[in-house]
């Protein structure tokens, strides 16, 4: 049986919203979070953020919402500001934070409770499983 | 003779799995049940001995930015770096390309109308590289060419799983007109169910990724039946990353396949991480 | 009210065009049966007053290179600058842009299975500013907002007309369904026949010209019947810049269309060169 | 009456060939020298271009076919190199060269001949043109 999505939502844009997903509307809002998150692939960079802060954000002109939640190590706010978890993680990196910890800061969770949290999915695994055929 | 595609190889790319295995915890109680899956696969790999890999993943902000990004791009390089991508990972090796091979693709995929952008100089990241890591551990350099094809799971709109399969389907076509003797090993990677943003980080749905396993071989067009958004919804922001796997699917064409193995396992990182092989029946 | 698509306008984009402006040869024998096909144009304009333009146009190695080379890419940015294309233009104004529009422009597009690449960042080149300085001579800043398309008409393969006909009439479904009440400009840019390159540099083609003119209107799908490399043969190698003109003639849709005016001249620089507008009938 | 293509070839590959078209073969020969010619959409690059040509060739790892094509000013030899003339118009214009003397060097007529021969052209425009609508 296919499953449905959970909620009665159709509209594409209504979804995006609820989720929420990154579309223009967030991506026009995001780019110089983002534009200066991508230059983080590059370890110059990296260094050139640890060593002056301010300096580098106003570099990429971020807006003072970006600069905030970046100042204030706010991931949910940065998401606000348009970021994009893909670009955000290597900003997250610099930090020395994971994915589990970012998790832990956006479900305002502990890290050890929102890994705990992460275990219990297993649970849910449906156990009429297709039997695994042996390697040939 | 012709070039013959001899199988296709699914895995998560999950990042964690890069570090796990620079730290050489295969064996730890944590990492045992996914690396678990891996054995039959490389055995069958041994055997199969692939010349070519052709493979769906998405970028994770290496090598494409908010400027200018592609619904579809096709490697076209005469080989491909890794790089770093700012957190950590080694750097991966480098791949060689096939840009004979990539520009009969792109010119069979421009004729059925799929609207790619063409990458001459193209870095792949860890969805790449982990994936080959898995299935070479510790070769020197990698047995087989690449040929990388990226889907857009960044930024919405997406390509929807029908637009993927069809993708792949297209895929298929252009490897079976191609003159050359490759044998050809079809990948996707990415997945299975994660959200990493947002107060619903850490969301897994084992129910829709165990129907896309238990559908992909078999009735591939039934992973089609939702948005790009309602996969979001299901499968969590980045288990959209199905996408990859669905449009290698695809490109295996429509053939009886048998499952040669599969491994599903709770949690890697923050994801629902999953492996699996099929080959023509 | 709903937004409303009030016409076409398509011509020429000729570096040189740019160089007479700049050097104020508009009046000397050479240009003037070019320019004479402008007045009209602005007239037309002055009364209808756009506030949008929708340009079909080819990037000239400005925005983008041969390491992520789009068929189709589609602006998204707040505005639109232009920059030294290297052969001595003058640098020309931004453009402001309408990134509300663009986005639904693009999930529209995704939606009806265009694989475009969305540009939050974009460089225009001459091939959209010199239309434009063609059109408002000597306005201190554009009067309308720009959402430019870009057409790979540099790297083969290139999209057939047939499909970019296709995406010009996914374009005008894009606009039917937005809610806005701005006036809307089409415009398509480039060509009419000429060839830069190798030995048959000089070349042009009156008849397949004439032909183009003659059917964009009334019959476009005409146009469609050759591949893009029938199109070279026939135009000349930049001839296939018709492109530009066959997805804007789309965008106007499948309704009757009066010819306002229409010009053609050979030569201007190497190409035969042709500007033409067209209304809903 | 639709026009038909001059020659029989239908199969695009052979009509790319004899036309020539910038195709993958193409691209993938002349990736450097276009990567070279790109570069010259900024000044500082155009300038050190002529300050130090050899050395400019070398930093895009020029092939020695791209190396002789460009010393010797011959565009022929540019494209059968993999140049791109909308690349190559870059490197043109740091030579003064505009597209009517690319045009006259390609095919051997001086710049006058060449221009000559363009104005042929207009000879065959068709008579049987469709009425212009006046302006509205
Ligand atoms: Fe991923
Ligand atoms: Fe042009």
């Amino acid at each position: 049986m296919v499953p449905q999505p959970a909620t009665a939502i159709t509209q594409e844009q209504s979804l995006r919203r609820a989720i929420p997903l990154f579309d223009g509307a967030l991506a026009t809002r995001g780019y110089e979070l983002n534009a200066m998150c991508f230059s983080f692939n590059e370890k110059a960079n990296r260094d050139a953020f640890l060593a002056d802060e301010d300096a580098y954000c106003a570099r990429f002109h971020l807006t003072p919402e970006q600069r905030k939640a970046v100042a204030e190590r706010n991931v949910l706010a940065m998401l606000d500001a348009g970021g994009n978890v893909y670009y955000l993680a290597k900003l997250a990196g610099i930090f020395g934070l994971g994915v589990q910890d970012l998790g832990a800061l956006q479900t305002g969770m502990s890290v050890d409770a929102f890994k705990a949290m992460l275990v219990t999915w297993a649970e849910k695994i449906p156990h009429a499983r297709i039997p695994q055929k042996e390697n040939a | 003779m012709m070039a013959k595609i001899i199988g296709g190889y699914f895995t998560s790319h999950v990042p964690g799995i890069g570090g796990a295995i620079m730290r050489g915890d295969q064996e730890t109680p944590y990492w045992k049940p996914f690396f678990a899956g891996f054995p039959p696969i490389r055995e069958w790999l041994a055997e199969a001995r692939p010349d070519v890999a052709v493979v769906f993943s998405n970028d994770h902000g290496l090598n494409f930015f908010l400027d200018k990004m592609p619904t579809f791009a096709v490697g076209a390089a005469p080989s491909y770096d890794n790089a770093d991508e700012g957190w950590g990972l080694p750097v991966y090796k480098s791949f060689e390309g096939h840009p004979a091979l990539s520009w009969h693709l792109i010119d069979s995929l421009v004729r059925d109308e799929f609207d790619i952008t063409t990458c001459q100089k193209m870095l792949v990241d860890h969805a790449v590289s982990i994936p080959f890591e898995l299935a070479y551990p510790g070769v020197e350099s990698w047995p087989l060419k690449l040929i990388p094809l990226a889907i857009n799971t960044v930024q919405y709109p997406l390509p929807s799983p029908k637009r993927c399969l069809a993708l792949g389907r297209a895929v298929h076509r252009a490897l079976q007109s191609w003159g050359g003797d490759e044998r050809i090993l079809i990948c996707g990677t990415g997945g299975l169910s994660h959200q990493l943003d947002g107060p619903r980080a850490g969301f897994m749905n084992p129910d829709y990724d165990m129907f896309c396993l238990d559908n992909l071989a078999a009735n591939p067009d039934a992973l089609t039946g939702h948005t790009a958004e309602q996969v979001a919804e299901l499968a969590g922001t980045q288990g959209v990353e199905i996408l990859n796997w669905i449009a290698a699917r695809g490109a295996m064409g429509d053939v009886p396949l048998a499952e040669v193995s599969r491994n599903y396992h709770i949690p890697i990182s923050n994801t629902a991480a999953a492996s699996l092989l099929l080959e023509p029946a």
